[in-house]
């Protein structure tokens, strides 16, 4: 059992994981934490359901329309959310809180309008193929699953830490005037941003989809908190810290049902950010914020 | 597909000597039980078009939304006795809901009946208060007798979701079950509303080899939870509580829901008249079979009307007295009777998905 | 003696801001703490305001040791600074900056505040009195209502400076008290020390600007990596060759002219 | 006569704005020091529980209950408030969100003092609590020409009215005095505040330890509103709902907490003909409001024109600096 | 090479600037004087494009490009190194410098690189430290030097001075006079208006939104009246 409830936790930990980096990435760039992530990446699970099993085309179209949906629905939030909140004065920073919980609030209710509020049957072959690996079963699904959120971590690291693209993220991140004054198009690169990070929680939905079987508009809130809290335990904005929070998270929640009471499941998550915050305040991976006082 | 279109009584007879009323119905209509609302609404409009129809009484109906809120269903609960002056209520939906609201109409002297509040206590809210939906504490006893009977079960898994009044309603008799009828539980898991990944708790279930499982889950849950369960290769039969019972289940899981049995008082296949042409004229006015609160909401409408007619006014109290005299009555769902605490009396059928429809478990 | 500074080190994870630096302030004089960009001089302050702590080294203020207090308490004691880089209470008025400064003087709690009590009330009256007296020193008095942030700069290096005599110290620390003013603005601004001093107010004064400093101060302090490099009084400075070298350079004026 | 005008379906409107209100000025109190919670909702089911049990159980009086709830709620504030003071921003709100969730698994898990996800019922409920009182007194109802609904709805009504009118003035003088200085300054730069004297420690804690109690105390007149209460009352939404009050309303000044509370309580109720849209209004009105007025409804400059146009009855200058009439 | 017509720019409803005329020859150092609150800061914001203004056009190099973006600007060379220097602090030095050549693509950048580390020996010293670790006179260094990244050709520099050591302000001045020697238009706002002046070829006083004066450098340090309010004596 033991095996099996490693590979059911590397499973949900990854999901976790590519969740968590939708959230880290826009808060890397806008220092916003995005509260209509969750329900993107719900509407791309349902755009798998839509694709798969309405239009009753292959699975890999499902991918694409739901990188294509969650992007722009991506480009609607930053241009209707985010945008008009930047840079003006007085704009206290709880104000794209406020404004993605709003956008949060408004895509699941039209999600509610036109799925249902009920799980939608998301069938696909891929999940039923598996292999027997000793006493254990293990499905493509995880397998994919694990190497998707494994490659997104890589590209995400690479693409900003070494990349001019990255590198012109993150000083838009800083400070939005010195930016543009150091010859960075903010505006492009924030769009972008959000769009890539949409598009990855599109991606996310999809694949809880395969793997769960477990559509409905309600599902943005569940992994929505779930990636809040690990991006808060690996420290926020950090990539490193979305992947190890995630996994972690996965699997500590999977090992609470398996040995411990599965009634504190949802609780392991917050429990774990109470007590990594009270022990390191800017989390796992966090950098002390290095202001200069004086 | 619902809201305030449902007052159209245009062709209603408009001759003196029909009793006219106004009902108050409160109902589940946004957020993430909608579906519940949907279906108890549409069973309420299509017997009240019946009614209509029919020209015994005339009955205005008067929809408004809880969106499943405490708060919510007690504001529109007061709008209703108050500003609207309904004579009678049906719903809330949810029980929690029906806690809220029960003790307010009874202090109102509104009569108010539940159509598909399961958990226990309802009807000892007050004089006023009334349901028409089978408690959990009389189906699970019912279905899980049988599992036993036929499958000579031993040894049961339970798993509940422990965030919901209903399920954990179910969860509490379900235990009490295996507890009178001497089971051995392996072992007691929960799960939380809306989630995704039971994989954890079902793996552990398969290892500890169970002869049944016991869960207590909402429909939406359940289905995913057997989805997941069949693929992971467990293959022993399900006992769920009603609120497990939908034909959404078979949307879901597919061949995964074979195997899941439910105590109910609905069974849409049955060799009856009533029945067939209820499920006709739902099917054709709402694209979809009606699942059981559809038909208790539908009955319970019924009921109320019958209430109404034999109370021969629009009175309060004559109503509340009317609707305690209901004796045998037969709708869809079969014969039932009212008990003094206003609690239904009825035996619910167990059914057993099996080749993915829904059949009478023997 | 006011402040002693005895043996102050400070690293910053490998940088070693401060080394080994020790000097003393005496009551009722200007001292002036000047050196190069990098040297450590704000962050001396902020060894002595307890924003952080020193590695080593003891600071005593009126002869006692300042350790293990929190920045709040040091300005309880009678030390209060000015910062480098403005850092007003943007949206309150300049008034309510003043009496923001004040609180430490004040004693009222919750419940004599929202009962509003005698004692609160004249509490209060005093309040008010003292910021404007305070305003009216620093040449403010007609911008009380003006909301900090639309002051122009060097109206806002005024109000910083006012904001810390409200908490009434006997030692102020002043950061760059110049920087980004006119040669007119800091003509006004010799005169606003000038006029502390008069209030029995011993001064502590960071300034690049270095005729401000030649004129005001009785007694300079030199640092260079963290290290003090010379102390004496501002002509002796002046000619010290190896605060030439380091800090102020060689009058360039005839060679540009 | 007075009977007809009045409809037990407004007064339970009113009384659930009233509590909304309580509601949006705990957060306000908490924000007012740049402390940003999500964790009221936790609060505030802290403060229903204790009440709940302690009435139920241990047939304590209802006055006792809630004061006892408040207290302990405050108290627990204050412990949570402690190590918040080391998150800054969205850690905070993070955490405190976490703290919410915890506490309603919590709730939910520990079945034998809270009866789980079931909840408690038949909590004495305030209004037939006065009703039964009132008629022990000999007064009934129909002495004013009321009916029994009515008089309770309009006794609820009265007594959160009073409730709610006290702790807006608690807060709005609070304010005005060298404690709320010290919140706004701490608020706009804390190291700044630290160095100019004051002890942020304490004033964070005060500030997030009376948010907290506020949350506890509503939550525990709100279980005796419902007489009924579960742990799905207390859940993300509701804190949520709870932030959005005060950020809408306008975070600035109590007042705009105050009008966030009560418009949106009451919108929902206006929105009840386009049922099915009306979430989506909201969303979309939340998303709206921050593009063009991000500081809230209400702010700190159209306070002051409004005070501007009341000449004569100068109203009290935020943060105690002004008048007299004050003093 | 710059030209402002008729330019006024608002905060809100406050106007900042106005009806500000202004010409920049290629290839001179043209400074900028005035009071703490003149407008001087609102100008430069105004011509890198971080302001919009509300009237007025402005021309470089012969083209209108009023309102357009200072990523869109400095990609035709022109740069502004803002006041209190716009250093990124969470990132390090080394980084710093390489945003500076954010928009170029030639193979010199880090030849240039090592060339300004040459130039400002104490980066190279911190080259991996986080910017908003620097002391502020290392920070005022860190953005000159990043601002010669950009290779630009009109630099825009606001107080350059403020916080520098009277050794590293005459080293300042030297390097603005170098920087405009090797060919760059430097356009310069300063409080320390005698030193200003005397790199400058052509001066401007703002007073108020206003420009109050102009000339050539040599006349306005003769002025008596701009001897009185911004001299000092
Ligand atoms: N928080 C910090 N972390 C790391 N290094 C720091 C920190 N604060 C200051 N330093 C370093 O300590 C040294 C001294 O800095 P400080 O700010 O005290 O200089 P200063 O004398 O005030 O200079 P300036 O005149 O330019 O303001 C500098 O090298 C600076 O980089
Ligand atoms: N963001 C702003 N909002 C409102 N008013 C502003 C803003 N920034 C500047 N001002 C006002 O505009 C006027 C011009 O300011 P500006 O910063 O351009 O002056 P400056 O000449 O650069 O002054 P300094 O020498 O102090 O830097 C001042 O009165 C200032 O108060
Ligand atoms: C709609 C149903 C799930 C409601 C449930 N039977 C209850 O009593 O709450
Ligand atoms: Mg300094
Ligand atoms: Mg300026």
């Amino acid at each position: 059992m033991l095996i099996e409830q490693l590979i059911n936790g590397l499973t949900l930990g990854s999901i976790y994981v590519i969740v968590a980096l939708g959230y880290t990435l826009v808060f890397g760039v806008l220092n916003v934490v995005n509260m209509g992530h969750g329900e993107i990446f719900m509407f791309g699970a349902f755009m798998g359901v839509v694709v798969t099993n309405i239009l009753g085309w292959p699975l890999y179209i499902a991918f694409v329309v739901a990188i294509v949906v969650t992007g722009i629905l991506g480009y609607f939030l930053e241009t209707f959310a985010l945008r008009p909140l930047r840079g003006k004065e007085g704009v206290s920073h709880l104000a794209p809180l406020i404004s993605t919980i709003g956008v949060s609030i408004f895509l699941e209710n039209v999600a509610h309008h036109f799925f249902g509020s009920g799980n939608q049957p998301f069938r696909t072959s891929l999940s039923e193929l598996k292999f027997v690996l000793g006493s254990t079963t293990v499905y493509y699904v995880q397998i994919i699953i694990f190497v998707i959120a494994i490659l997104l971590m890589f590209g995400l690291t690479f693409w900003l830490s070494k990349t001019k693209a990255g590198k012109a993220l993150r000083a838009s991140a800083e400070n939005l005037a010195v930016a543009s004054l150091l010859g960075v198009n903010t505006k492009r690169t924030i769009t972008q941003t959000v769009i890539i990070a949409s598009a990855m929680g599109g991606i996310a939905g999809i694949l809880v989809g395969i793997a769960f079987n477990s559509v409905n508009p309600q599902m943005g809130l569940s992994f929505g908190l779930k990636g809040l809290a690990i991006i808060i335990l690996g420290g926020l904005g950090n990539v490193r810290g979305a992947m190890v929070g995630g996994l972690i998270l996965g699997m500590a929640e999977t090992f609470i049902v398996a040995y411990g009471d599965s009634g504190y499941r949802d609780a392991v998550a917050f429990i774990a950010i109470i007590v990594i915050l009270i022990v390191r305040p800017q989390g796992i991976f966090g950098t002390a914020t290095t202001g200069r006082k004086g | 597909a619902c809201g305030n279109s449902s007052t159209d009584d245009t062709e209603s007879a408009d001759s003196d000597d029909v009793v006219k009323a106004k009902v108050g119905v409160i109902s589940y209509l946004t957020g993430s039980g909608a579906s519940y609302g949907e279906a108890i609404t549409n069973g309420i409009n299509l017997a009240h078009k019946e009614i209509t129809e029919l020209g015994e009484v005339d009955i205005e109906l008067k929809i408004e939304d809880s969106a499943g809120k405490q708060e919510e269903a007690l504001s529109v609960a007061q709008k209703l006795m108050n500003s609207e002056n309904v004579d009678a209520i049906i719903g809330p939906t949810l029980s929690t809901e029906m806690q809220i609201v029960g003790p307010e109409a009874d202090l109102n002297g509104v009569p108010i009946l539940g159509t598909s509040n399961t958990a226990e206590g309802i009807p000892q809210l007050g004089e006023y208060v009334f349901r028409n939906s089978i408690p959990e504490t009389l189906a699970i006893p019912a279905s899980v007798q049988k599992a036993i009977d036929k499958y000579g079960a031993k040894k049961v898994a339970i798993l509940y979701g422990n965030d919901d009044v209903f399920t954990k309603a179910g969860y509490d008799t379900m235990k009490q079950v295996a507890e009178d009828l001497d089971l051995e539980v392996l072992t007691t898991e929960t799960f939380q509303l809306g989630q995704s990944d039971y994989k954890a708790q079902l793996t552990k279930i398969k290892s500890l080899n169970p002869d049944l499982v016991l869960a207590s889950a909402l429909y939406n849950e359940g289905a995913v939870i057997l989805d997941q369960a069949r693929k992971m290769g467990i293959d022993v039969p399900f006992v769920g509580g009603n609120g497990f019972n939908s034909p959404e289940v078979i949307k879901i899981a597919g061949d995964a829901a074979n195997g899941l049995i439910v105590a109910t008082p609905w069974f849409a296949k049955k060799d009856d008249e009533k029945v067939k042409k209820f499920v006709e004229d739902y099917e054709a006015a709402y694209g979809m079979e009606p699942d059981q609160f559809a038909a208790q909401a539908y009955d319970g409408f019924y009921v109320m009307a019958e209430a109404i007619k034999n109370a021969g006014e629009a009175d309060r109290d004559a109503i509340r007295d009317a609707l305690a005299e209901i004796k045998d009555f037969e709708g869809v769902l079969g014969n039932m009777s009212f008990d003094e605490e206003g609690d239904i009396i009825m035996e619910p059928t167990v059914l057993i998905i099996e080749d993915d429809e829904y059949v009478v478990f023997e | 003696m006011v402040l002693e500074i005895k043996k102050i080190s400070k690293n910053f994870g490998g940088i070693q801001a401060l080394t080994d630096v020790s000097f003393s302030v005496e009551e009722g004089e200007i001292l002036g703490l000047i050196g190069p960009n990098g040297a450590g001089k704000t962050t001396m302050f902020n060894m002595i305001t307890a924003m952080y702590p020193p590695s080593s080294g003891v600071i005593s203020f009126v002869g006692n040791p300042l350790s293990n207090l929190k920045p709040h308490q040091i300005t309880e004691k009678g030390i209060c600074r000015t910062f480098q880089n403005i850092r007003l209470f943007s949206d309150l008025t300049v008034r309510e900056n003043v009496m923001v400064g004040n609180h430490c003087r004040l004693k009222t709690n919750v419940m004599q505040s929202v009962l509003r009590t005698k004692a609160q009330k004249a509490e209060e009256a005093r309040v008010l009195a003292t910021s404007d007296e305070i305003l009216e020193v620093v040449g403010l008095a007609n911008d009380k209502e003006t909301i900090a942030k639309n002051l122009s700069y060097g109206a806002q290096r005024r109000l910083e400076i006012a904001r810390a005599l409200a908490s009434r110290p006997k030692l102020i620390l002043l950061d760059e008290p110049a920087a980004g003013m006119n040669e007119k603005e800091t003509n006004d601004l010799f005169n606003l020390i000038k006029k502390i001093q008069t209030l029995n107010i011993t001064v502590l004064l960071i300034e690049h600007d270095m005729p401000l400093v030649m004129r005001v101060c009785s007694r300079i302090i030199v640092l260079n990596f963290g290290k003090k490099i010379a102390e004496g009084t501002p002509s002796s400075i002046q000619n010290n060759k190896e605060v030439i070298e380091a800090y102020l350079g060689v009058e360039e004026e005839d060679e540009l002219a | 006569m007075l009977g007809e005008l009045i409809n037990p379906y407004y007064l339970q409107v009113s009384s659930f704005i009233l509590i909304n209100i309580i509601l949006a000025v705990s957060i306000y109190i908490t924000l007012g020091t740049g402390q940003l919670s999500l964790g009221h909702a936790g609060f505030m089911s802290i403060g229903a529980y204790t009440t709940a049990i302690l009435t139920l159980n241990y047939n304590m009086p209802l006055v006792l209950g809630v004061i006892i709830a408040a207290i302990v709620t405050g108290i627990v504030g204050t412990l949570i408030g402690i190590p918040a003071l080391r998150l800054q921003g969205v850690y905070l709100a993070i955490a405190t969100l976490g703290f919410g969730e915890v506490v309603r698994v919590l709730f939910i898990n520990w079945d034998g003092l809270t009866n789980g996800a079931i909840g408690l019922s038949g909590i004495p409920h305030l209004g037939r609590e006065i009703f039964n009182l009132s008629k022990s007194m000999g007064i009934e109802p129909d002495m004013f020409g009321l009916k029994n609904n009515q008089f309770i709805s309009l006794a609820v009504f009265f007594v959160l009215l009073i409730i709610t009118i006290s702790v807006i003035w608690f807060f709005v003088r609070q304010n005005n005095s060298r404690i709320g200085r010290a919140f706004s300054a701490i608020k706009m730069d804390e190291e700044a505040s630290e160095a100019m004297g004051i002890n942020i420690t304490y004033y964070k804690v005060l500030a997030f330890g009376q948010g907290a109690m506020l949350a506890g105390f509503a939550g525990a007149l709100y279980a005796h509103l419902m007489a009924y209460i579960s742990p799905s009352d207390f859940d993300y939404h509701r804190a949520v709902e709870i932030l959005i009050f005060s950020i809408f309303g306008g975070s600035e000044v109590i007042w705009g907490s105050i009008f966030g509370a009560v418009f949106l309580s009451a919108m929902p109720e206006f929105l009840r003909f386009i049922n099915e849209y009306r979430f989506m209004i909201y969303g979309a009105l939340l998303v709206l409001m921050m593009a063009f007025r991000p500081q809230g409804i209400i702010d700190v400059n159209m306070m002051n024109r409004f005070k501007r146009l009341m000449p004569k009855k100068r109203g009290e200058k935020k943060h105690g600096t002004g008048n007299k009439e004050d003093q | 090479m710059l030209k402002l017509d008729n330019i006024s720019t608002f905060y809100g409803k406050i106007q900042a600037l106005k009806s500000i005329d202004i010409a920049v020859e290629e290839g001179t150092i043209v400074t900028i004087l005035g009071a703490n609150g003149a407008g001087k800061t609102t100008m430069m914001n105004t011509i890198a494009g971080l302001l919009k203004p509300k009237e007025g056009t402005i021309h470089y190099l012969g083209i209108d490009v009023t309102g357009r973006r200072p990523d869109q600007l400095l990609r035709n060379g022109l740069a502004l190194v803002p006041e209190g220097r716009g250093i990124l602090a969470t990132m390090t030095v080394l980084e710093n410098l390489e945003m500076g050549a954010y928009h170029r693509s030639d193979s010199e950048v880090d030849a240039d690189i090592e060339k300004v580390m040459d130039r400002f020996p104490i980066l190279r010293e911190r080259k991996e430290q986080y910017g908003g670790t620097l002391s502020g006179g290392q920070q005022q260094m860190l953005a000159i030097a990043r601002v010669i990244m950009s290779r630009p050709k009109l630099l825009l520099l606001d107080e350059p001075s403020m916080g520098l050591a009277p050794i590293i302000v005459a080293d300042i001045f030297k390097i603005i006079k170098e920087i405009n020697e090797a060919g760059t238009t430097v356009l310069l706002v300063e409080q320390n208006a005698r030193q200003a002046l005397k790199v400058a070829d052509h001066g401007y006083v703002l007073e108020n939104g206003k420009v109050v004066a102009s000339g050539t450098a040599k006349e306005l340090l003769q002025d008596d009246t701009i001897k009185k309010a911004y001299l000092g004596h």
